[in-house]
C-alpha cells in the first residue's frame, strides 16, 4: 500500500493552492454483507479533470453512486462546495449541481433527442401548473428560452440531424452523445462520466475526447470520470484516482498513478 | 404526395413545437372539428348521439386520465373506476348542496376530489412499482365501491342506493336530467373533453410532463436528474384521478342519469385500460382512437346479425363480443404493442414519402 | 371510549365468551385460505417460469371447473369427464403458448399482463359460450368428494366440520406436496427452476423455453381445476367465481410472487384475516368489508416490505 | 401497411353495414316489445328462463291468435347481462324502434329509466321490483309494478311469519344482494320492525361475494336470529340456502322473495334444500290451457330458446311469460280504449290504468288459479296482488299457503311517503291526478 497522499500536497506543484470542490473522508459502503467500498478518501479540486479507474469490481461505479446520493455509505462524509453531509436525495445533488451519465446508458427510452436533452433543463424550468396547462405566456418563453439553450449543445455535440429520433432507435455511440448532452443541459458544475467511451470505436472515441476536453475548457465544469482505455485516461485527466476491490490504491497525476507498483499489481495480477 | 411537408418551414420555436406542425394536419382537425361540431348534431340521431357520440367522448376522457398515468408516467393502475365514482359521487353531493350552481362548474370541481383520492392512493407508488402497484390500486378500487355502498351520506339516503341526477340547468338551458336534450348534452361533453385535451397536451409537452416521462422510462436517473419522484408521481396521480373524476360525473351527469356502484367497477376500469393499451399508450389521440374501438366494435357486433338479417339470440352475440374483445386485445399486442397509435403514424409516415416507399 | 372499547376489547370479548363460535371462524378461515392458496400457486408457477403475471388464473379455475361439469352434463361419465378436462387444460396451456405467448417473447412484463386479461376475456365469452352461462352444481359426489359434516361439540357449543372441506384442505397438501417433489426430484422440475432463475441460462444450456411454458401452463392448469372442483362443489360453478379468485392477488403480495411456501403463507394470513376481521369488527364498519380487507391488508403490508414475505431486498442499480 | 389497410377496410365496411341499415323499418300492423334480458353473467340463470317465457307467450299468441286484436307482437332481445349501463344502452337503441313498454328486469336499470319514461312517453312495468314508490299511480304515471310492489311483497311474508310462529320480540335475519334491488326494502323492514316489536339484523352479501357466503352465513351463527328473509338473484340464492344447510338452520324458518325462489336456484342444492321457502306470486308447472297452448304452438315447434321441455314450466319461465301475460291484456285494453289496432307507448299506458286481471278473465286466457287478481287505476300502479308461499320439497316446489294480501293499510302510507321523498328534489317532476 502506498503512502496516503494528503489533499493538499497533490496540488503542491500548481502555482496556487486549488479550490477543492468535492472532498470524500473515509466513505464506506456495503450491501448486506458484501464490501463495495472501503474507506477511501479522496478530493476533486474545481476545474479538473479527475479520473477513477481500477479493475472491474474495483467499486468505480459505487463510488460514483455515492458521491451524487443513490446510495448512502453507511461510514464517511463527503463535502461538496463546502457543505458537508453523510446522506442526500439525488436530486438535491441535482440541485446542487452534479450531472452525470451512465455506464450503460440510461437515456429515456421513450422520448425523442430533443426531449431527451431538454429533460436536463428540468431543474432550470420553475414556471407554475396553471401556466403550463394553457402552454402559454410565460411558460411557452420559458419553454423557448431552455430550448434555445439546448439547441447550443445540440449544436456543440454535432447532433442536429437526430433532433426528432426516438433514443431508442440511435446507434450506441450517439446515445452516448445524446447523454452528454442531457447531463450538459443541466449546467452542471462537477459531471460525472460513467465509461463515457466503453464500446465506441477509435473515432469515436477521438471524438467524444475532444468533447470532454471541450466542455472542460468553454464552460469550466468540473470532470469525474471512470474509463478502461488507458491512454484516454493518461491524456485526458489532470489527477487519477485507483480503486481496487474497493480499496483506494493510489491517487496522483497520470505520470505518477503509471508507475505505482501497486496499481500495476492489481491491473496484472500478482501472486499474493 | 398529399401528405408532404416539403416547402413549410418553421422560423420559430414555438412554431416548431405545435401539436399539429404540418398544414395538412391542421386542415384535417378543422374538418374534424367541423363534422363534431355542426354535421353530428344536425344530422345525427339519438340514438347515434346517445348511445355512441356521448360514452365515445366521456370514455376518451377516462382513458386519456388513466394514459397520463399509465402511458405517461409508466405507473398502472387498475382503479379508473374508482376514480371515476369519486367524481360522479363528488358532483352529486355538490349539486345537493350548491342547486344554484351551474353544473358545469361542479363537475369540473368534482374533478379535484377525485385528484385529491388519487394521491392519497397514489402514496405507495412511491415505494412500489409495476404489479405490486397494480395491487394496490385494486385496493382502491374495492374500498372506494364498498364506500360508495356503505356510505349512504353519499347517495343521499335513497332507498334505492343509487344517485339519480337531476334536472340542473346552465346557461339557461336544461343540461342534466331526463329533460335535457342529447344535442345539448353532447355538446357540453364534446366541448368539456376537447379542452381538457388540449390542456392535457400542454402538460405532457411541458416541463411536468417530461418529468413524468423521464420517471416512466427510467426513474432512477430522472432522480438523479433533479425530478422529485414524490412530486413527479403524485402530481400524475392527481392530474389523472382529476381527469377520471370528470370523466366519471360526466359519465353519469350526461350519460347514465342514474348510477349505482356497478357502473364504477373494475370491469371499468379493465374497459379504460384495454382503450388504452388498444389506442396506444403515450398517445392522446391514441385514446380516441381506443375508445372509439373498444365502444363502437361491440355496438356495430350487437347491430350486424339484424343488419345482415341473421337470427342470432343476444346471448351469443354478447359472448361473441367478449371473445372479440378478448381476441382483439391479444392480437394488437402482438402486431402492434405500441396500438392504434403507432399504426396511424406509421400510416402517416408512409404517406409522407409515397410513392417513394424506400426513401 | 365506546369506540376504543368496541374496537380494542369488545371483539375478544366476544371470542372469548363463544369459543365453540370462535373455533369454527377459524375453521372457515383456514378452509377459505387453502383456496385462496390454490389460486395463487398457480399464478405463481407461471409466474416463476415465465415472467407472466397471469390475470387470467381465475377464469381458468372457472373454466376448468365448467368444463369438467359440462361434459358430465353432456352425458360424459364423470372419471372420462376428468380426464378430458385434463386434456382440455393441456390444450389450452399448448394453445396460449403457441398463439400468445411464442409472439410476446421478450415483450415488457406488462404487454404479457396485459395480454392475460385479453385472454381473460375471452375464456369468459369462449366458456359461456360452450356452456352456457348459468351456474351448475359441481359433481362431487360422482368424483367421489366427501358429503355430510361432523358436528363437534368442544366447550359446550358445536363445531361443525364439513367433510367436503376436509377433503379441500388434504387435496390442497397432497397437490403442493406433489409440486414440490415434482419440482424438486425430476428433470422437468429442476429445469423449470433453471429457467425461474435465468432464461437466458437456462435456453445456453439446452432447456426448450416452449416447452417448459407449456408445462407450466398445464401445471396451472390442472392447480385450477382441482380448486375449481373444490370451489364448485361448496357453491355453484359460474363464472362470478372469477372475482373471488381475484383476492389471489393480495395473497400473491404477502407471499412474493416467486414463493410457493409464501403463497401457502400468503393465502392462510388472508383467509384467517378475512373472516376474523369481518365476523368481529366488520359489524363496526357496516360489514361487507371482506371485500377489500385482503387488498388493504395487502397494501399496507407493502409499505412496510415491499418485497413480499419470502423475497429478497432488492437492491437497484445503474 | 397492407396490414393496416386491410384492417382498415374491414371496419369501414363493417361500420357502413351498421349504420346504413340499422334503423329496419318495421312492417305494417306490427307492435314492438323490446326484451331486455340477460342470457349471460352471474345472473344468468334467472334472466335465462325469464326472457324464455316472456319470448314464448307472445308468439304463442301470434301463432295462435294471429297476435292481439289482429296485430303481430314483434319481441327483440337485448342482453343487459343484468348491468344497469348496458341496461340503458339497450334501451336507447331500442327506443327509436316504436317500443310500447320497457321491462327491464333489474331494480338498477328500472331507476335509470323511470326519469325517462316521461320524456319519451314509453312506461316501464317494473313486475315486482324496481322502486315500490313507483306504485304510487299520482306521483310516477308511467311507471307499473304490478302485481305488487317489493314492499308489499314484504309485509305479505311478514304476515306469513305472525301467523306461523307469530312475530314480535323475535329476531328476523335480513339477508339481500347488496345493490339497489336488496337494499330496497330496508326502510319498511325497519319501519314495521318499530310497529310490530321484531328485532332486525341485517347480512349484505356484495356481488362479488355470491357464491362465497361463509362470512355472512357465520354472522348469521353469530346473531342467532328466529327467521331469515331473503332478497336474492341469481347465483346467490343457491349458495345461501346451501350455506344455510350447512350451519343447520332450520330452513322451514328461511323464506326467500320471489326472486328468491325459482328451479334454478334449487335444483343444484336438491335434498340439502328440503324445507326452504320462498314467496311468489305467479304458477308453478304446465297445468294451465295457456301453457299447454306455449307447448303446442312455440316450444314443440322449435319457436323458443329453452333448452329443454322440461323447463317449461318453471316458477321463472312462468314468471317471464306472465309480465307477457301483463302486456298484452294491457294492450287488449289500449286497443280497446282508443280503437286502434297499433298503439302507441302511451296508449298502453292508459291501457295498464284501465287494466283489470279478474279471475274470470284469468279462466278466459287459460290461465285459472296462476295468480290472484290484480285491478289498476290511475291510483294503484302495483295492483296489490297477493303471493303465496312456496316451499322446496327436494325435487320441486310446492305452493303451501293462500294468496296472502299485502298490509296496504300499512304500507300504502309509507310509499306515499316514499314516493314524496323521490319527488323532493325534483321539482320539474311531472305528476298526474286521479280523479
Amino acid at each position: 500500500m502506498n503512502v496516503a497522499v494528503k489533499p493538499a500536497d497533490t496540488g503542491s506543484d500548481r502555482a496556487n493552492a486549488p479550490e477543492v470542490m468535492l472532498d470524500i473522508r473515509n466513505v464506506s459502503l456495503s450491501f448486506g454483507g458484501v464490501h463495495a467500498i472501503k474507506d477511501v478518501s479522496f478530493n476533486i479540486h474545481k476545474g479538473e479533470i479527475r479520473a477513477i479507474i481500477g479493475p472491474n469490481g474495483a467499486g468505480k461505479t459505487s463510488m460514483l453512486n455515492v458521491i451524487n446520493g443513490f446510495y448512502h455509505p453507511q461510514v464517511g462524509e463527503i463535502t461538496f462546495k463546502g457543505e458537508t453531509r453523510t446522506q442526500m436525495r439525488p436530486y438535491v445533488a441535482a440541485t446542487q449541481g452534479i450531472a452525470r451519465t451512465f455506464q450503460n446508458v440510461a437515456l429515456f427510452r421513450g422520448m425523442s433527442t430533443l426531449d431527451n436533452i431538454m429533460s436536463g433543463r428540468t431543474l432550470k424550468m420553475h414556471k407554475n401548473f396553471f401556466w403550463q396547462m394553457l402552454r402559454f405566456g410565460p411558460a411557452m418563453q420559458e419553454e423557448v428560452e431552455h430550448r434555445e439553450r439546448v439547441e447550443e449543445i445540440i449544436d456543440f455535440l454535432e447532433i442536429q440531424h437526430i433532433r426528432r429520433t426516438p433514443v431508442g432507435r440511435l446507434p450506441y455511440g450517439l446515445q452516448k452523445r445524446v447523454e452528454l448532452a442531457r447531463a450538459l443541459a443541466m449546467e452542471p458544475e462537477l459531471l460525472l462520466l460513467d465509461e463515457p467511451m466503453a464500446g465506441m470505436n477509435l473515432e469515436e472515441k477521438e471524438d467524444m475526447s475532444r468533447f470532454i476536453l471541450d466542455v472542460n475548457d468553454q464552460f469550466g465544469t468540473t470532470i469525474a470520470l471512470i474509463e478502461h482505455d488507458m491512454g484516454v485516461v493518461m491524456d485526458l485527466s489532470t489527477r487519477v484516482v485507483v480503486l481496487d476491490h474497493g480499496e483506494k490504491i493510489a491517487d496522483g497525476t497520470p505520470a505518477e498513478v503509471s508507475s505505482n507498483q501497486d496499481v500495476i499489481d492489481a491491473y496484472l495480477g500478482v501472486a499474493h | 404526395m398529399f401528405y408532404r411537408e416539403v416547402g413549410q418551414f418553421k422560423t420559430n420555436y414555438t412554431a416548431d413545437s405545435q401539436v399539429f406542425p404540418i398544414l395538412q394536419d391542421k386542415v384535417g382537425i378543422i374538418a374534424m372539428l367541423v363534422i363534431a361540431y355542426v354535421i353530428i348534431p344536425m344530422a345525427g340521431n339519438d340514438f347515434f348521439i346517445t348511445t355512441v357520440m356521448i360514452p365515445f367522448l366521456v370514455f376518451t376522457l377516462a382513458t386519456i386520465g388513466l394514459n397520463i398515468l399509465v402511458g405517461y408516467t409508466g405507473q398502472l393502475s387498475l382503479g379508473t373506476g374508482a376514480f371515476m365514482g369519486v367524481g360522479a359521487y363528488s358532483c352529486y353531493k355538490l349539486t345537493t348542496f350548491f342547486p344554484d350552481v351551474n353544473i358545469i362548474i361542479l363537475v369540473l370541481l368534482s374533478g379535484f376530489f377525485a385528484a385529491g383520492v388519487g394521491i392519497i392512493f397514489g402514496l405507495p407508488s412511491l415505494r412500489i412499482k409495476g404489479f405490486y402497484l397494480a395491487v394496490t390500486t385494486l385496493a382502491a378500487q374495492f374500498f372506494l365501491e364498498w364506500a360508495f355502498i356503505r356510505i349512504p351520506w353519499l347517495y343521499n339516503y335513497n332507498d334505492s342506493g343509487a344517485i339519480e341526477v337531476p334536472q340542473r340547468e346552465g346557461f339557461g338551458v336544461i343540461l342534466t336530467g331526463a329533460a335535457a336534450q342529447p344535442v345539448t348534452r353532447y355538446l357540453v361533453v364534446l366541448s368539456i373533453v376537447l379542452v381538457m385535451t388540449w390542456i392535457a397536451s400542454n402538460i405532457i409537452r411541458g416541463r411536468i410532463g417530461r418529468s413524468w416521462m423521464m420517471i416512466r422510462d427510467m426513474d432512477i436517473a430522472a432522480e438523479l436528474m433533479g425530478v422529485r419522484p414524490l412530486y413527479a408521481k403524485l402530481s400524475a396521480f392527481a392530474v389523472s384521478s382529476f381527469y377520471c373524476g370528470v370523466a366519471g360525473a360526466m359519465f353519469v351527469f350526461f350519460w347514465l342519469g342514474a348510477a349505482e356502484v356497478e357502473s364504477f367497477d373494475i370491469n371499468h376500469s379493465f374497459l379504460f385500460l384495454f382503450m388504452a393499451i388498444i389506442g396506444g399508450l403515450g398517445s392522446l389521440i391514441g385514446c380516441y382512437m381506443g375508445a372509439a374501438f373498444i365502444w363502437i366494435l361491440p355496438i356495430i357486433i350487437r347491430a350486424l346479425p339484424e343488419a345482415l338479417g341473421l337470427d342470432v339470440n343476444a346471448a351469443t352475440v354478447e359472448h361473441i363480443n367478449f371473445m372479440m374483445i378478448g381476441g382483439m386485445i391479444i392480437f394488437f399486442l402482438i402486431v402492434e404493442p405500441h396500438g392504434l397509435a403507432r399504426l396511424w403514424q406509421i400510416a402517416k409516415e408512409k404517406l409522407r414519402t409515397w410513392p417513394f416507399p424506400y426513401s | 371510549m365506546d369506540i376504543l372499547y368496541n374496537i380494542l376489547i369488545d371483539p375478544f370479548v366476544q371470542m372469548g365468551s363463544a369459543p365453540d363460535f370462535f373455533l369454527q371462524v377459524l375453521w372457515s378461515g383456514f378452509v377459505a385460505g387453502t383456496l385462496y392458496s390454490l389460486i395463487a400457486l398457480g399464478f405463481v408457477l407461471i409466474f416463476k417460469a415465465s415472467g407472466v403475471f397471469n390475470f387470467a388464473q381465475g377464469i381458468m379455475v372457472v373454466f376448468a371447473a365448467l368444463t369438467l361439469v359440462g361434459l358430465y352434463q353432456a352425458g360424459v361419465p364423470a372419471w372420462l369427464a376428468l380426464i378430458l378436462t385434463i386434456g382440455a387444460m393441456f390444450a389450452l396451456a399448448w394453445l396460449v403458448e403457441r398463439i400468445v405467448l411464442r409472439n410476446l417473447v421478450n415483450q415488457e412484463e406488462i404487454i404479457l399482463f396485459m395480454a392475460t386479461i385479453g385472454l381473460n376475456y375471452f375464456l369468459i365469452g369462449f366458456g359461456e359460450y360452450v356452456f352456457g352461462g348459468e351456474p351448475k352444481p359441481m359433481i362431487a359426489a360422482e368424483l367421489g368428494l366427501p358429503t355430510g359434516s361432523t358436528t363437534f361439540e368442544p366447550f359446550g357449543g358445536i363445531v361443525i366440520i364439513e367433510h367436503l372441506d376436509v377433503a379441500a384442505v388434504v387435496m390442497a397438501i397432497i397437490l403442493v406436496t406433489a409440486l414440490a417433489i415434482f419440482f424438486n426430484k425430476t428433470r422437468i422440475g429442476r429445469a423449470l427452476r433453471a429457467v425461474a432463475d435465468d432464461h437466458q441460462a437456462a435456453l445456453s444450456v439446452g432447456i426448450s423455453l416452449n416447452q417448459i411454458w407449456v408445462i407450466v401452463w398445464f401445471a396451472a392448469g390442472i392447480v385450477a381445476l382441482a380448486t375449481g372442483i373444490m370451489w364448485g362443489a361448496k357453491s355453484d360453478v359460474s363464472f362470478a367465481l372469477q372475482i373471488v379468485a381475484l383476492k389471489a392477488l393480495p395473497v400473491l403480495i404477502i407471499g412474493g410472487f416467486t414463493s410457493i411456501p409464501g403463497a401457502i403463507i400468503g393465502g392462510l394470513v388472508i383467509g384467517f384475516g378475512e373472516k376474523l376481521f369481518e365476523i368481529y369488527w366488520g359489524g363496526l364498519l357496516g360489514s361487507g368489508v371482506e371485500g377489500w380487507f385482503a387488498y388493504v391488508i395487502a397494501l399496507i403490508f407493502l409499505l412496510f416490505r415491499p418485497q413480499g414475505l419470502f423475497g429478497e431486498k432488492i437492491i437497484e442499480r445503474i | 401497411m397492407k396490414k393496416l389497410l386491410m384492417t382498415g377496410v374491414a371496419f369501414a365496411t363493417l361500420a357502413g353495414a351498421t349504420f346504413t341499415t340499422a334503423p329496419v323499418a318495421l312492417a305494417e300492423d306490427t307492435m314492438f316489445v323490446p326484451s331486455l334480458s340477460y342470457r349471460t353473467g352471474p345472473f344468468a340463470s334467472g334472466g335465462t328462463p325469464l326472457a324464455n317465457g316472456f319470448a314464448d307467450y307472445f308468439n304463442m299468441l301470434n301463432a295462435r291468435d294471429g297476435g292481439i286484436g289482429g296485430v303481430k307482437i314483434v319481441v327483440e332481445e337485448c342482453e343487459t347481462g343484468y348491468n344497469a349501463q348496458k341496461g340503458v344502452e339497450c334501451y336507447e337503441s331500442t327506443k327509436g324502434k316504436g317500443a310500447l313498454v320497457y321491462n327491464p328486469y333489474s331494480t338498477g336499470i328500472t331507476l335509470q329509466l323511470i326519469p325517462k319514461a316521461p320524456v319519451d312517453k314509453i312506461p316501464v312495468l317494473s313486475m315486482g321490483y324496481g322502486l315500490s314508490a313507483a306504485a304510487i299511480g299520482e306521483k310516477f304515471p308511467w311507471t307499473f309494478t304490478y302485481p305488487t310492489s317489493y314492499w308489499s311483497q314484504l309485509s305479505s311474508i311478514l304476515k306469513y311469519i305472525d301467523a306461523n310462529g307469530g312475530l314480535k320480540g323475535k329476531k328476523v335475519g335480513f339477508i339481500y344482494l347488496d345493490v339497489g334491488y336488496g337494499k330496497e326494502p330496508i326502510p319498511l323492514l325497519e319501519q314495521l320492525a318499530k310497529d310490530q316489536g321484531f328485532e332486525v339484523a341485517k347480512f349484505p352479501v356484495g356481488v362479488k361475494e355470491m357464491q362465497n357466503q361463509g362470512s355472512q352465513w357465520l354472522n348469521v351463527r353469530k346473531e342467532r336470529p328466529d327467521y331469515m328473509i331473503m332478497w336474492g338473484w341469481g347465483a346467490m340464492n343457491a349458495t345461501a340456502v346451501k350455506e344455510a344447510a350447512k350451519i343447520k338452520y332450520p330452513l322451514d324458518q328461511f323464506i326467500g322473495n320471489w326472486w328468491a325462489g325459482a328451479h334454478a336456484d334449487l335444483r343444484s342444492v336438491g335434498e340439502a334444500g328440503k324445507g326452504y321457502k320462498a314467496a311468489n306470486f305467479s304458477g308453478v308447472g304446465t297445468d294451465f290451457p295457456a301453457l299447454q297452448d306455449v307447448i303446442k304452438h312455440v316450444v314443440d315447434k322449435g319457436g323458443s330458446q329453452v333448452a329443454s321441455k322440461d323447463l317449461v314450466g318453471d316458477v321463472l319461465y312462468n314468471r317471464g311469460l306472465f309480465n307477457s301475460v301483463l302486456i298484452a291484456e294491457g294492450i287488449r285494453a289500449a286497443q280497446e280504449k282508443t280503437g286502434k289496432k297499433v298503439i302507441t307507448g302511451a296508449d298502453l299506458r292508459d291501457g295498464f290504468e284501465l287494466f283489470d286481471l279478474s279471475e274470470a278473465r284469468l279462466k278466459e286466457l287459460g290461465l285459472e288459479g296462476f295468480t290472484a287478481p290484480i285491478k289498476g287505476s290511475c291510483k294503484d300502479h302495483e295492483g296489490a296482488g297477493s303471493v303465496f308461499i312456496q316451499q322446496w320439497d327436494g325435487k320441486d316446489w310446492v305452493k303451501i299457503s293462500d294468496p296472502i294480501a299485502p298490509d296496504t293499510a300499512v304500507v300504502r302510507p309509507l310509499l306515499e311517503a316514499a314516493a314524496e321523498k323521490y319527488l323532493s328534489d325534483k321539482p320539474e317532476w311531472k305528476t298526474q291526478t286521479c280523479s
